[in-house]
């Protein structure tokens, strides 16, 4: 097959593909080495994020991460992480890669873990002693895994 | 009352100099400005801006929306296309950035920015509009606001890049590859998955907006162009593709950019802004001061392909008349509709509604309401009304 | 070795950080800038102005150019449009401005800018072009500048505004009235005679550039647009039109704007702008600096209608390829012509020549000079000749 | 005839017009009450012109406004007002509107036709003590008259 194009893409090295690499998959794809606890998590929720998402999760200026008092079917619905968000595995995605928004990219992979178990836990998901790591992560079921209708290409 | 000052202004000049010299205005009495550069709106425009809505302890966090009301034609100055950053406008040094292919490719690959812009490159008009535009439409009073804070999550620019399908050659694309994951190089590194048979098919590495290189806020030095889809797809500050099998069910895939239904079920994956149209001249803001002609003025635009016909109503739905649609008119792009109006006074109610080419109508409210509920967010595509007063007077409402 | 540097340095980071969490870049590890009401170019893109040539003694008297070698597709940003300007840039404000239209009509009248918003108007992507663009054509040698320093007094802008026929409908022409004279608000006051059938065919009264209000260097609050023909008829700061039956004969249709033929003649309301096109990529002030794969493109336009064809010819005019037009061809209006082309290191002279719907065929530069001698001074659209050497330096060439 | 538009405009009145139209035809026809002659013109032109146009019309920084040395055939031809302006009206017209380009609009009539009349006199189109006004300048001959083809919708 001939290039349409000059061919000017320069071979990437597997060390680049790992620096650089930081999708999270449902199943676990992409998770680091790592772990830590909901408590572990509680004092990094603490120091990271409570300035603008406030105590547990609640009344900060940024999001709502916990605290669902109405389920989606209430009128209004109370969209949170533990009633809506359907894997885990998004969370370490997007704290690792977005938060804390004032630093970001400033957690260790374990800072990372941890915190994702806190808001787990917040979120009622997991205990206050559970831990994550790259095995029990893509492990944990969602409330809502199931509450999503794929409308690709379908026409309503 | 304005236009009978003016005559009279006129007539105290003529008699003033009757003997004299031509009379000059000011500015014909001096050399003007000189030359720049680099030019920039009329000072007697300062109004016309994005206006912005950004959070007080994330100012980079936020959006801010093009002045559809202060607008005619279809392009958007690229200095007022909106904005919608999770992290602020990062400021990236273009012979630093790469743009990473890998995942399930044969051949993972880097680009420089100088590299890509040696590439073949297509132009297109193009919208860009944001999932999120229009939300105001959901709530359950009438939003009393410019059109452009309404619907101006919405620009049009003429962008210029190289077609996805032919880095995606280069690197070689693996049989099970069936979604690509791009990520954008601001501080929030946002990553959103995208079928490939879209990428295939019409998406744009864009290097230009507007004739120029893109600007920092819309992605500079490269951003992904998914023509038609929601704005959050176009990755800005585009610095990796990451082929695979299935999608990253990413945040802004998952607990945003889905629509929630009465079922407590949501729709995930609804890519295409479905068509839309709003009437920008005369709208909420606007005062009729006179009875007589008007021109009726307006946007319309569809994810899906071209417009193929945009009615007016000037009695709040009960009939309707064909708009003109100014050419060209171009698939997935902003299309100007015109058509003139009579006014003598009395109560009315505008209406515009578009219809695109594969078919689809723009829906009335209470239609979108019935279909989706009323706790979607996204994809707001409903009719818009303007009451006008006999006052001449123009608000936003629900029929 | 660009390309080899980039690979170093990306083997380096990653055995630095083999063990540490994810490397990013600074721009990634803190929030970007915040939102702005009206944006600007990257930081990383200030040489990309419009090049200024005014008179030491009388600044605001002179050009500036499109810097058409960095641009792509057909937009131009309209802080890059063209300036040609006698005596500056006048600060108007559009509430004291006013259209007096008078001489050979039933009623003389005077507008006001906000009348006139209200309007039934029309958009147009259209091309001005200054009849004195290009102009370093006719010297006897070849300029070696970058396109848009040499052919950079064109731009592309979407207009929109009010026809003319709907003002002169308004004001009822006399049946003797066959040219309209028509005066600017600056500090020149420049006067020119335009043939009445133009300005009731397809000329507009522009009010808006690209979606925005005029730039005030583009004439704002209100600016002639005539489709096609040449850019000092454009006339900016409109305050006056007056109807007559004959031309007025201002400096700008007898000094200036006529073609003196070799036989002494002149031609003059030579307003129409013949087809031209140049290659703008690659061209002068480019390197080649690899064999393999190009996509050469430029841009053409014709004044006379759509262009039908560009030609393209890489070996100094013996054998010519069609380019791919980029959609939508629109008339009197920029047009993206594009062709790949693979270099193998030969010295090679590239050309391009527009053919417009009328059949009319843009000239080589010795059959312009044969049927216009060498002092025409305007009118040059003669077809560009660029000579790439061995070592891929480009320079402009007369063949 | 219906009107297209919505018919705001306003009326102009006699006296506006007579302010705002300053166009002056080859048949005279815009010209002002007034007079100034050569003599008068160089003058003037001392004062207001000689900073960007030199001494008689040849030297500045600005356009050359006399002085030929070779005619319109010749290699390179020389175009001044002399050899190839068609109309006087024309000085008249785009000085009075124009210039100077540092104080437009600042002579009065009497001192736009002395400077007129200079001009011509500079072009050796009339002699030193001519003196010019609404009769005399158009009746003025220029040299070039007859020296330009209408190109309007011809096709070369
Ligand atoms: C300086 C303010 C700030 C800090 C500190 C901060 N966040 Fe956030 N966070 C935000 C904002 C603003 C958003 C919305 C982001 C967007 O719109 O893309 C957000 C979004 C989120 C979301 C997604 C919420 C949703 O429903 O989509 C999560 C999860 C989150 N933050 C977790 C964290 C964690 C964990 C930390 C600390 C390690 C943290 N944040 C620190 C401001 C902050
Ligand atoms: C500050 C500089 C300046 C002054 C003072 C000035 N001029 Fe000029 N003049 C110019 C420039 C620059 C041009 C070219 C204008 C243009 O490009 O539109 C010009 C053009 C002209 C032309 C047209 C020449 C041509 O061949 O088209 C005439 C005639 C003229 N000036 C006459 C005068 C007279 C008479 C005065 C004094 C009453 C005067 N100028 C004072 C700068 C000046
Ligand atoms: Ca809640
Ligand atoms: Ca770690
Ligand atoms: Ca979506
Ligand atoms: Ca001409
Ligand atoms: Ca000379
Ligand atoms: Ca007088
Ligand atoms: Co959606
Ligand atoms: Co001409």
């Amino acid at each position: 097959e001939e290039l349409i194009g000059p061919g000017l893409g320069i071979q990437a090295s597997p060390a680049m593909l790992k620096q650089w690499n930081r999708d999270v998959f449902p199943d676990g794809a992409g998770l680091p080495s790592g772990q830590g606890s909901a408590r572990e998590g509680e004092v990094v929720y603490r120091a990271h994020c409570i300035g603008c998402h406030g105590p547990e999760g609640r009344g900060g200026s940024a999001e709502e991460l916990a605290g669902a008092e109405h389920s989606l079917i209430d009128d209004p619905p109370d969209k949170t992480i533990g009633t809506y968000w359907p894997y885990a595995t998004t969370l370490f995605d997007f704290t690792r890669r977005s938060m804390p928004l004032s630093n970001p990219g400033s957690l260790t992979d374990d800072q990372v873990y941890a915190v994702t178990a806190y808001l787990l836990y917040l979120n009622r998901i997991i205990g206050p002693d559970d831990e994550m790591n790259a095995q029990l992560l893509p492990a944990v079921v969602m409330p809502n895994q199931d509450g999503f209708i794929d409308n690709y290409r379908r026409d309503d | 009352q304005g236009l009978i000052f003016t005559a009279a202004t006129w007539g105290a000049l003529s008699s003033q100099t009757a003997t004299a010299e031509l009379e000059r205005e000011s500015w014909t009495k001096q050399p003007g400005k000189p030359f720049s550069n680099y030019g920039a709106p009329s000072d007697y425009e300062k109004k016309v801006i994005r206006w912005i809505m950004a959070n007080d302890d994330a100012p980079g966090n936020g959006v801010s929306w093009t002045p559809l009301h202060e607008l005619e034609g279809i392009v958007t100055p690229s200095g007022l296309h909106f904005e919608r950053h999770h992290n602020g406008v990062p400021a990236i040094d273009p012979e630093r950035h790469r743009l990473l292919i890998h995942g399930l490719v044969k051949r993972p690959l880097t680009f420089s920015v100088s590299d890509l812009l040696q590439y073949p490159m297509q132009s297109r008009l193009c919208f860009i509009e944001c999932g999120g535009n229009s939300n105001a439409g959901w709530r359950s009073e009438p939003i009393q606001t410019q059109v452009g804070y309404f619907h101006g999550m919405a620009s049009c620019s003429e962008w210029t890049g190289v077609p996805l399908s032919v880095v995606l050659q280069e690197a070689g694309i693996k049989g099970r590859a069936k979604w690509i994951i791009a990520e954008g190089g601001d501080a929030s590194m946002m990553n959103i998955s995208l079928p490939l048979d879209k990428a295939l098919d019409d998406c744009l590495l864009a290097l230009y907006q507007n004739g120029e290189r893109l600007r920092a806020e819309n992605g500079y030095p490269l951003r992904l162009l998914v023509p038609g889809w929601e704005g959050v797809l176009n990755v800005k500050w585009l610095r990796r593709l990451h082929l695979a099998a299935k999608p990253v069910m990413a945040r802004n895939e998952t607990a945003k950019y889905t629509e929630l239904l009465p079922s407590g079920k949501a729709r995930q994956f609804s890519f295409v802004m479905e068509p839309k149209s709003v009437i920008t001249h005369p709208s909420f803001g606007h005062r009729l001061d006179r009875h007589g002609l008007y021109q009726i003025s307006g946007l319309a635009w569809s994810g899906r392909g071209k417009i193929a016909k945009v009615e007016v109503s000037a009695d709040g739905g009960k009939s309707w008349a064909e708009a003109e649609l100014q050419e060209p008119v171009l698939p997935q792009c902003f299309t100007r509709f015109r058509i003139p109006w009579r006014w003598q006074g009395q109560d009315v109610v505008l209406k515009s509604r578009a219809f695109d080419e594969t078919g689809a109508v723009q829906p009335e409210r209470s239609e979108l309401i019935a279909k989706r509920g009323r706790h979607g967010y996204f994809h707001y595509n409903a009719i818009v009304s303007w009451a006008i007063t006999e006052a001449g007077e123009i608000s936003h409402v629900y029929l």
